[in-house]
């Protein structure tokens, strides 16, 4: 009896190491690796000027997906609720500047007030306000839902407030398709201002209306660099309030602990009513955004973007601002990638196949912080 | 297997006196930078109860953590009769023989005082999940044997009454002794008490060391713990190790300690001194 | 009377964690609330500074009822807590946590000076202003969740265990920035495990066993109780 | 149009009437005495069935309305309690669910579907396939068990292997057998023996029971490594599943080798054997054996798990074990929910098992509480009949604009609750059969037994 | 014995409802049911064929209804998925005990619900779902009750393979399509086979998913091949977004599809050059359809207060509801079996064609190819099958 229960009690002790056997996954990750390297290897060889291509496309996407995923990773990061509403306030912004174009003209308000003004001018003071327009609304929106659905929520366990944030999105989603409110159309979408395109081929043309670019050529259009560039400015921008300004700091500190804040007389409550107004104002710019460079709105738009955002936010380590960048990033160019050299259709699901790898190797995203070992 | 002695581990445990029951050589934790426990040695003779003393964030529940298999040590050896347990899982680690109980109580709050206690007999509950589908006799009567089982504890702890409340219902003093019984209910040879007299007035603590004693005894086991009560740990322990920055500063029965200069400065304070 | 603290009730679920609790402060005084773990000695402090509510009884400050006023409003009255494990924002940088305790004041000049008070009676935070508050030691975290609460220039400083983990040589630095910084106005309640410690800086004391003040009075007839002796300072 | 009182009143008496039937249902399952347990059990099996086939007036008291929500209120709850036994009881937030409902849908639907054509190939390779597979987890599981500290990567990589091997080894030998079985299928105009309805009972059940095997054993695989992560990165991933699968759904015909499934056209031509009996008989049946696991030594581990995982490991509990466990077990039961689905409406489209509806199931566990199954029994029932039959039947009346606000109404009432109750219906409240049996107490006076009565007896 | 009275309570209370439901009946009316998806992945098209079947129902009642009997609409939302559409016809059929169903749109709802309604004996009239699928079933036997009132999908590819080869000369096309969506690619692989069947060639054939935005990665593809037309037979939303992304692109190619592109949300500057095969023209001049358009306008009016143009769903579910009138006036019967006698055998002047049924219960009739452009969408041509 004592014996048996004693060598029962060995048996832990006595068995093997596994870490021995830790190869075998290394190797399983490996070949997958290697498998994905040689894939993009031989199709960059087999055609530059297509992997180029693909690779920008990859880009513009990634770089709206960053725009959305900003929001999602703050709000996470501040009060660890996912806002499943997030890519319908995306949705709203894209209908805002959608309303203001075409109801109100608004992009053409310059040329109203100021005649004289040069054509340019106009349209670059016109986008910027609809954009500034949009964006003031989805943050109102934010600040306003999380008034309503999540604040009251705040000491309730954390999952009732991920299901008032679905039935947030689902309300949105289906109020917005109302035939007095947006209506269920897929409504062409009236640009600000035109897209233009020029393609690389011994310098840089632009692309004129029924003219092919020749063979080899790679193109590129205005919104893609718009895209790209309001992206970082904004990603510098959000780096440069959360770093540097009074709120900015604020927020961290909430972020880290709310109990603590409160005892420096930080009003928890705004700070995190201004974090989901900030990263709805994102999200509202990414919309108008991806409205003008995929001009199809309607009510569902935000679904798809907002999860696959939401992915790249956890991807690059939610609650880390470079974090979701990087993700978004990555995340556009496994679209796009696979889009190209495997098959479309296949892309949601080697996207989040990356994502459950990633996760894996790096249990909290690529920029997570490890998560405390309590005990 | 269906023996009735009270541990089988007793004659085990007197067979082997020479040899230590737990054996704890230089061991280390890094945290980051940070050096948390420092060549931390310790070794227990089966039967002693042994004091592990020093001021918060010395290092003293790092190394139950380690003893208890939830971290894994930075260096050194954990020595459970005579088998390194270091880097074990803490589940591991329990099913050898090892019990424990927390600082700040983890009890499980949802959970009825009873079944507290039941899942600590998870390892010996004797049928299988099949069993439990199926409903069959198996499990009928094991699940009745456990079941009583745990209520013997109880009542040793006075708990029997309250066997159906929810444990975070509790007050904090009989959260503290549901730990304790559930502790004990793992069928420990080493129990492991971290601050076990922690929020407690000066006349429960006087029952709390009756029971200590009286588990000690009953069931022949081995103590180790933490405590910050003076009394009580000098009034209970057979031995005493100090602990400061993660390293052990002093060992000794408790009057040597009482009286160890070093102790009084690192952590019973100066004006320990002044008063006595 | 700075504080009054009245009849107080605080229940954490079922657990009647604060008993009727009443004690009061002077201007100027420390006073300490020691008792074990547990005794609900972190209880009353963050009930006083808002983070707690409590279920009965009242909380008045300088006059003003503050038993149901919100955690932030309460630091702009003039209370601010050095809260239990330092809490310290890890993520920011010393300096940055300054700031965040100086976040209910506007004026950057004053701000700058309190700051540089801060730096005089902590000069190891000065040379530390750049790094991150989670890569500091034990100490320098205390002293900067000392300072952090400094900037505020609170009347009532709640200080929640300041010597926990700390070498005795630090528990004594430490101590005597307390009786320093008490030295320049500003009134401290003290929740202390080292009850000896405390007994040395504090006027008066009051002590707590589950959830209710069983003994009180000056420091030294505290010290000088047996049954505090025999339970609290481990001699006897 | 008006809004006609009377069918808001049948409305409300039909849920109303549901409930009670839930509740009565939990009752006399619970019930001390055998017999009326049993009687009990029929009769309200019982009444729903002669409410099916007896007519009042010109059409059945239940119509084929009532019993289409019934049979989806059966499936949804199935799942839920899946769920509710991965979440609510073992807390692993997983957004998972409906990826292993639609495997099951699915995979069952393909076994009756080629039965039904002549072709038991499929029935045995899923069926050999499913106990081989099996075979060898539980096999390497034993094995490597030796090895402590093993990397889960590895792991997941030799299970992987094993798998595949197992897989294609059952496709072998189905694939060699199953033509062999062709003659007994008799020709389209004399039906052989295999071809009887009886036949195509049993095989319905075995495909069920083979669906929720095969999801169980596609969530060890997944749930292995995954389980990993922690709870939030574990419901990204999750729901990452529940996309991956839909896309093979999409793709079934091409990337897949199913083209009988039809990729995203949807698979048509599935038996319809779903009868009130089966739904009733499968609901039972996981009611019972979640019951059973729940109030048990495994159950209070699993639970252990969610209350405290640092406390649960002190206690000697293998937590990685245990949340595998109730990640395959809650699988299980979402691939008998979706074996059941499939054979009642017949017709199977990626559509159906897309992550936004996926949520479903999550509310439903929330909604009802987590970590109480009558909260899901009865969530799982009231969500049905409130979504898809009252606010479906009144806002018909309500002109042809009306429908359009159903999705509106319901994230509002959704959202209403929570803010009233954010822990759910029932909290954690359980009716009749779901108690947690009461342990009696031991009677007599504990210290006239004395301490040496008191021997913690352990074998 | 508490269960037992809770049971009873059950049991009660089930009488209690069926006797109040059986109660609920009306006389002399005719009730129809519209099932349509108005929430789910595509509402507009629930919108269209809901508003176009109204428009058939008030009209016919303006007329004193069928034979005297008045019709009473029941709209129910279907969501384009399986389980809400079969649980929206149990609904209309068991609850609403309606005998005819115009709907549903999508092929994967209709499926379900034409399987139960045929059981039933009900008429189910689907104006849009074009797969084969819902009028037979899998092995090849055709469901008695169920119509359509659309061509199926290798029809619409046939005629604009024609059409390509012969009138526009495109000897090289380049396939786009949906995967996951059955009449993306029923019209797709139909128009492949007969293309290259009559001597085409195709250069490439990409697919995507119903919810993608970024079309670039295949656009890219396709300026690389060069081909001399590019099929796209999807709905209007994607088509939106592919030419105007090739345009953006630089492609010149003319793009083709299907009557998915028929909506008044079609983007035209986007589309301009581009052709489909549609089941009418708004700009047909024969009687009937130019007083569909003016009174379907006068009734639905867009979000600008605009009349709108009825689109193709709109066309076919009023001419689903003329249809099935028509036969029930010609019946003059309300019984199933006489109706659907009647359909087989109509001959029906509708405004997608002159309309008669073939064994499989799919409508004969002509398609329209229209042209976009200059910002409009102009009739082009007819062809005949």
């Amino acid at each position: 009896m004592q014996q048996a229960n004693t060598s029962q009690r060995s048996v832990p002790a006595t068995r093997k190491s596994g870490a021995r056997l830790a190869w075998i996954g290394r190797a399983f990750l490996l070949a997958l690796a290697l498998f994905a390297v040689i894939v993009l290897v031989r199709s960059f060889f087999d055609n530059p000027q297509l992997f180029a291509q693909i690779v920008i496309s990859g880009l513009q996407l990634g770089f709206v997906y960053a725009l959305i995923a900003l929001g999602y990773t703050m709000v996470y990061g501040i009060v660890k609720l996912i806002n499943f509403a997030h890519g319908d306030v995306f949705m709203a912004g894209a209908f805002v500047s959608f309303f203001a174009v075409t109801r109100f003209q608004l992009h053409l308000w310059p040329a109203m007030v100021f005649p004289n003004l040069p054509p340019i001018v106009v349209t670059v003071v016109g986008s910027i306000t609809v954009i500034l327009l949009s964006m003031a609304v989805c943050a109102l929106m934010a600040v306003t839902i999380e008034r309503v659905a999540y604040k009251p929520l705040r000491t309730a366990p954390r999952i009732a407030a991920l299901i008032t944030a679905i039935g947030v999105s689902f309300f949105l989603e289906y109020f917005g398709a109302l035939n007095f409110v947006f209506s269920p159309r897929f409504i062409p979408y009236q640009r600000p201002f035109d897209v233009v395109t020029w393609y690389i081929f011994d310098g840089i043309h632009q692309v004129m209306p029924g003219q092919n670019p020749p063979q080899g050529s790679i193109t590129f259009s205005n919104i893609a660099i718009i895209i790209m560039v309001v992206s970082i400015l904004m990603q510098l921008s959000l780096q440069f309030l959360v770093r540097r300004t009074r709120i900015g700091k604020a927020m961290r500190a909430t972020a880290f602990d709310k109990q603590a804040a409160q005892l420096m007389g930080i009003n928890v409550d705004r700070v995190i009513s201004i974090t989901f107004a900030i990263g709805s104002a994102f999200a509202g710019l990414g919309g108008v955004l991806y409205a003008i460079a995929y001009p199809s709105i309607n009510t569902l738009l935000g679904v798809l973007p907002g999860l696959k955002a939401f992915v790249a936010a956890v991807l690059g380590g939610i609650g880390s601002i470079p974090g979701a960048f990087v993700g978004a990033l990555i995340m556009g160019q496994a679209e796009a990638l696979t889009a190209g050299y495997i098959s479309t259709p296949m892309r949601d699901a080697i996207a989040f196949t990356i994502l459950i790898v990633v996760l894996l190797v790096r249990p909290t995203g690529i920029f997570g912080e490890p998560e405390k070992e309590k005990a | 297997m269906t023996e009735t002695l009270a541990n089988p581990m007793a004659s085990a445990a007197t067979a082997t006196t020479n040899q230590p029951l737990l054996d704890v050589r230089k061991l280390n934790k890094f945290f980051g930078g940070l050096r948390a426990v420092n060549d931390f040695d310790m070794i227990i003779y089966p039967g002693e109860l042994v004091g592990l003393i020093g001021p918060n964030g010395a290092g003293k529940t790092t190394c139950f953590n380690m003893i208890s298999g939830l971290y894994t040590p930075s260096g050194g050896e954990i020595i459970l009769y005579g088998q390194n347990v270091a880097g074990l899982e803490p589940y591991e680690v329990t099913q050898m023989g090892v019990g424990r109980t927390f600082q700040n109580i983890r009890l499980f709050p949802n959970l009825s005082v009873l079944d507290n206690v039941r899942i600590a007999y998870h390892t010996h509950a004797g049928y299988s999940m099949i069993d439990a589908i199926l409903r069959t006799p198996r499990y009928e009567r094991m699940e009745r044997e456990l079941t009583e089982k745990a209520q013997d504890f109880l009542s040793i702890f006075k708990l029997e009454r309250i066997q159906d409340e929810l444990a975070m219902n509790l007050p904090y003093g009989e959260q503290r002794r549901v730990e304790i019984a559930r502790a004990l209910a793992s069928n420990p040879r080493l129990l492991l008490l971290d601050e076990p007299a922690a929020g407690m007035n000066p006349a429960e603590i006087v029952t709390l060391m009756d029971l200590i004693h009286f588990v000690q005894e009953r069931f022949n086991l081995t103590i180790l713990l933490i405590e910050h009560q003076m009394r009580f740990v000098m009034g209970i322990c057979e031995r005493i190790t100090v602990m400061d920055f993660g390293e052990v500063i002093a060992r000794g029965t408790p009057k040597e300690i009482q009286a160890d200069p070093r102790v009084v400065e690192a952590y019973l304070g100066k004006g320990a001194t002044h008063a006595a | 009377m700075l504080l009054e603290v009245n009849d107080l009730n605080v229940f954490y679920g079922a657990i009647h964690a604060l008993q009727g609790i009443s004690f009061n402060l002077e201007e100027g005084e420390i006073v300490t609330l020691i008792g074990a773990n547990g005794a609900g000695k972190s209880t009353t402090l963050r009930t006083v500074s808002g983070l707690l509510r409590s279920r009965s009884g009242y909380i008045r400050f300088k006059g003003q009822d503050i038993s149901s006023v919100a955690a932030e409003q309460i630091v702009r009255l003039g209370i601010s807590q050095v809260p239990e494990g330092r809490k310290i924002f890890a993520p920011l940088t010393v300096q940055e946590n300054l700031e965040m305790g100086a976040y209910t004041r506007n004026n950057a000049a004053e701000i700058d000076s309190s700051m540089q008070r801060v730096f005089a009676s902590f000069p190891r935070l000065k040379e530390r202003v750049n790094q991150l508050g989670g890569t500091l030691s034990g100490g320098e975290q205390q002293m900067l969740a000392m300072g952090r609460a400094l900037m505020s220039r609170p009347k009532l400083l709640l200080l929640d265990e300041p010597s926990m983990g700390l070498s005795p040589i630090l528990t004594e630095e430490i101590f005597r920035i307390i009786k320093e910084i008490n030295s320049q106005g500003t009134t401290i309640l003290l929740v202390e495990q080292n009850a000896l410690m405390a007994l040395s800086v504090a006027q008066r004391a009051y002590v707590l066993e589950t959830g209710s003040i069983v003994l009180q009075g000056n420091a030294g007839e505290v010290r000088d109780n047996p049954q505090v002796r025999n339970a609290y300072l481990g001699v006897g | 149009m008006e809004l006609d009182p009377l069918s808001l009143l049948i409305s409300i008496v039909k849920i109303a009437a549901v409930m009670a039937w839930v509740y009565g249902l939990l009752r006399v399952m619970g019930h001390a005495s055998k017999w009326v347990k049993i009687g009990g059990i029929i009769a309200l099996f019982a009444v729903v069935q002669l409410a099916i086939s007896i007519n009042v007036g010109d059409s059945p008291i239940l119509n084929n309305f009532d019993t289409g929500l019934l049979f989806q209120a059966c499936t949804i709850t199935m799942v839920s309690l899946g769920l509710n036994l991965i979440y609510g009881f073992n807390g692993q937030f997983s957004l998972g669910q409906w990826g292993f409902y639609g495997i099951g849908a699915y995979a069952a639907a393909d076994i009756t579907y080629r039965w039904t054509n002549g072709d038991a190939a499929g029935l045995l390779v899923a069926g050999i396939g499913v106990i081989l597979i099996g075979v060898v987890i539980l096999g390497l599981n034993r094995f490597l068990s030796r090895y402590r500290g093993l990397p889960v990567l590895s792991a997941f990589t030799l299970y992987l292997i094993g798998v595949i091997i197992a897989g294609v080894a059952a496709y072998y030998i189905g694939a060699t057998l199953g033509p062999m079985l062709a003659p007994l299928f008799g020709t389209s105009d004399v039906p052989g023996i295999l071809r009887s309805d009886l036949a195509l009972q049993v095989v319905f059940v075995l495909a069920v029971f083979i669906a929720g095997a095969f999801a169980a054993e596609v969530a060890f695989l997944f749930g292995l490594p995954v389980l990993t992560l922690g709870s939030d990165y574990f419901g990204i991933a999750s729901l990452g599943f529940v996309i991956v699968v839909n896309t093979l759904m999409v793709n079934s015909d091409t990337i897949l080798p199913f083209p009988e499934m039809k990729g995203g056209r949807g698979m048509v031509g599935i038996p319809q054997v779903t009868t009130w009996f089966y739904a009733f008989f499968f609901l039972l049946l996981v009611i019972v054996v979640m019951r059973n696991i729940i109030h048990s030594s495994t159950g209070r581990a699993i639970l252990s798990v969610r209350e405290d995982e640092t406390a649960s490991k002190a206690m000697g509990i293998n937590i990685a074990n245990y949340k595998l466990l109730s990640f395959v077990t809650g699988s299980l039961f979402a691939g008998l929910g979706g074996g059941v689905y499939a054979h009642y409406i017949g017709f199977l489209s990626p559509g159906t098992f897309d992550f936004l509806i996926g949520f479903n199931p999550l509310i439903i566990v929330v909604f009802g509480g987590l970590g109480s199954m009558t909260g899901t029994l009865v969530a799982g029932f009231f969500w049905m009949f409130f979504l898809e039959g009252m606010l479906r039947v009144l806002l018909g009346q309500l002109g042809t604009e009306a429908p359009t606000w159903r999705f509106v109404l319901y994230p509002i009432t959704l959202l209403l609750m929570m803010l009233v109750r954010p822990k759910g219906l029932l909290g954690s409240v359980e009716w009749g059969f779901l108690k947690r049996p009461v342990a009696p107490r031991r009677g007599g006076n504990d210290s006239a037994r004395g301490p040496a009565g008191v021997v913690p007896a352990l074998k | 014995m508490r269960a037992f009275k809770i049971t009873s309570l059950f049991a009660l209370a089930a009488i209690a409802v069926s006797a109040c439901a059986s109660a609920g009946g009306t006389g002399g009316d005719i009730k129809v049911a519209i099932l349509a998806p108005l929430s789910g992945p595509v509402p507009t098209f629930g919108v269209s064929t809901r508003d176009g079947a109204l428009q058939a129902i008030d009209e016919w009642n303006a007329k004193g209804g069928i034979n005297g009997q008045k019709i009473v609409p029941i709209v129910e939302d279907s969501q384009c998925t399986p389980d809400p559409a079969l649980n929206a016809a149990h609904k209309v059929i068991d609850q609403d005990k309606v005998s005819f169903i115009i709907g549903e749109v999508c092929s994967k709802a209709s499926i379900p619900i034409s399987d139960y309604a045929n059981s039933k004996k009900i008429i189910e009239m689907s104006p849009t779902s074009t797969a084969t699928g819902v009028t037979v079933d899998q092995n090849g036997k055709v469901k008695d009750y169920i119509f359509r009132a659309c061509f199926i999908d290798p029809f619409q590819g046939k005629v604009a393979a024609k059409f390509a080869l012969g009138t526009l000369k495109a000897q090289t096309a380049f396939i786009m399509l949906d995967q996951s969506n059955d009449y993306v690619k029923g019209l797709a692989e139909a128009f492949e086979q007969a293309y290259t069947a009559a001597g085409g060639k195709v250069v490439g054939k990409e697919n995507y998913t119903g919810k993608d935005t970024d079309f670039s990665t295949i656009l890219a593809k396709v300026a690389d091949a060069k081909p001399g037309l590019v099929y796209l037979p999807d709905y209007y939303n994607i088509v939106n977004l592919v030419t105007k992304q090739a345009k953006e692109k630089g492609i010149t190619a003319p793009f083709m599809g299907g009557d998915g592109w028929d909506s008044p949300d079609l983007d035209t500057k986007a589309a301009d050059g581009g052709y489909y095969t549609n089941h009418y023209s708004p700009e047909d001049t024969r009687p009937e359809v130019v007083n569909f358009v003016k009174a379907y306008g006068v009734k639905y009016k867009d979000d600008k207060g605009q009349p709108k143009t009825p689109d193709a769903l709109a066309a076919l579910a009023y001419d689903a509801g003329n249809l099935l009138f028509t036969a029930i006036k010609d019946a003059g019967s309300t019984d199933t079996t006489k109706v659907r006698d009647t359909l087989t055998k109509i001959s029906f002047d509708g405004i997608s064609g002159k309309i008669t049924y073939d064994a499989d219960h799919n409508p004969v009739k002509s398609a329209t190819i229209l042209h976009v452009t200059g910002g409009k969408v102009v009739f082009d041509s007819v062809v005949n099958p």
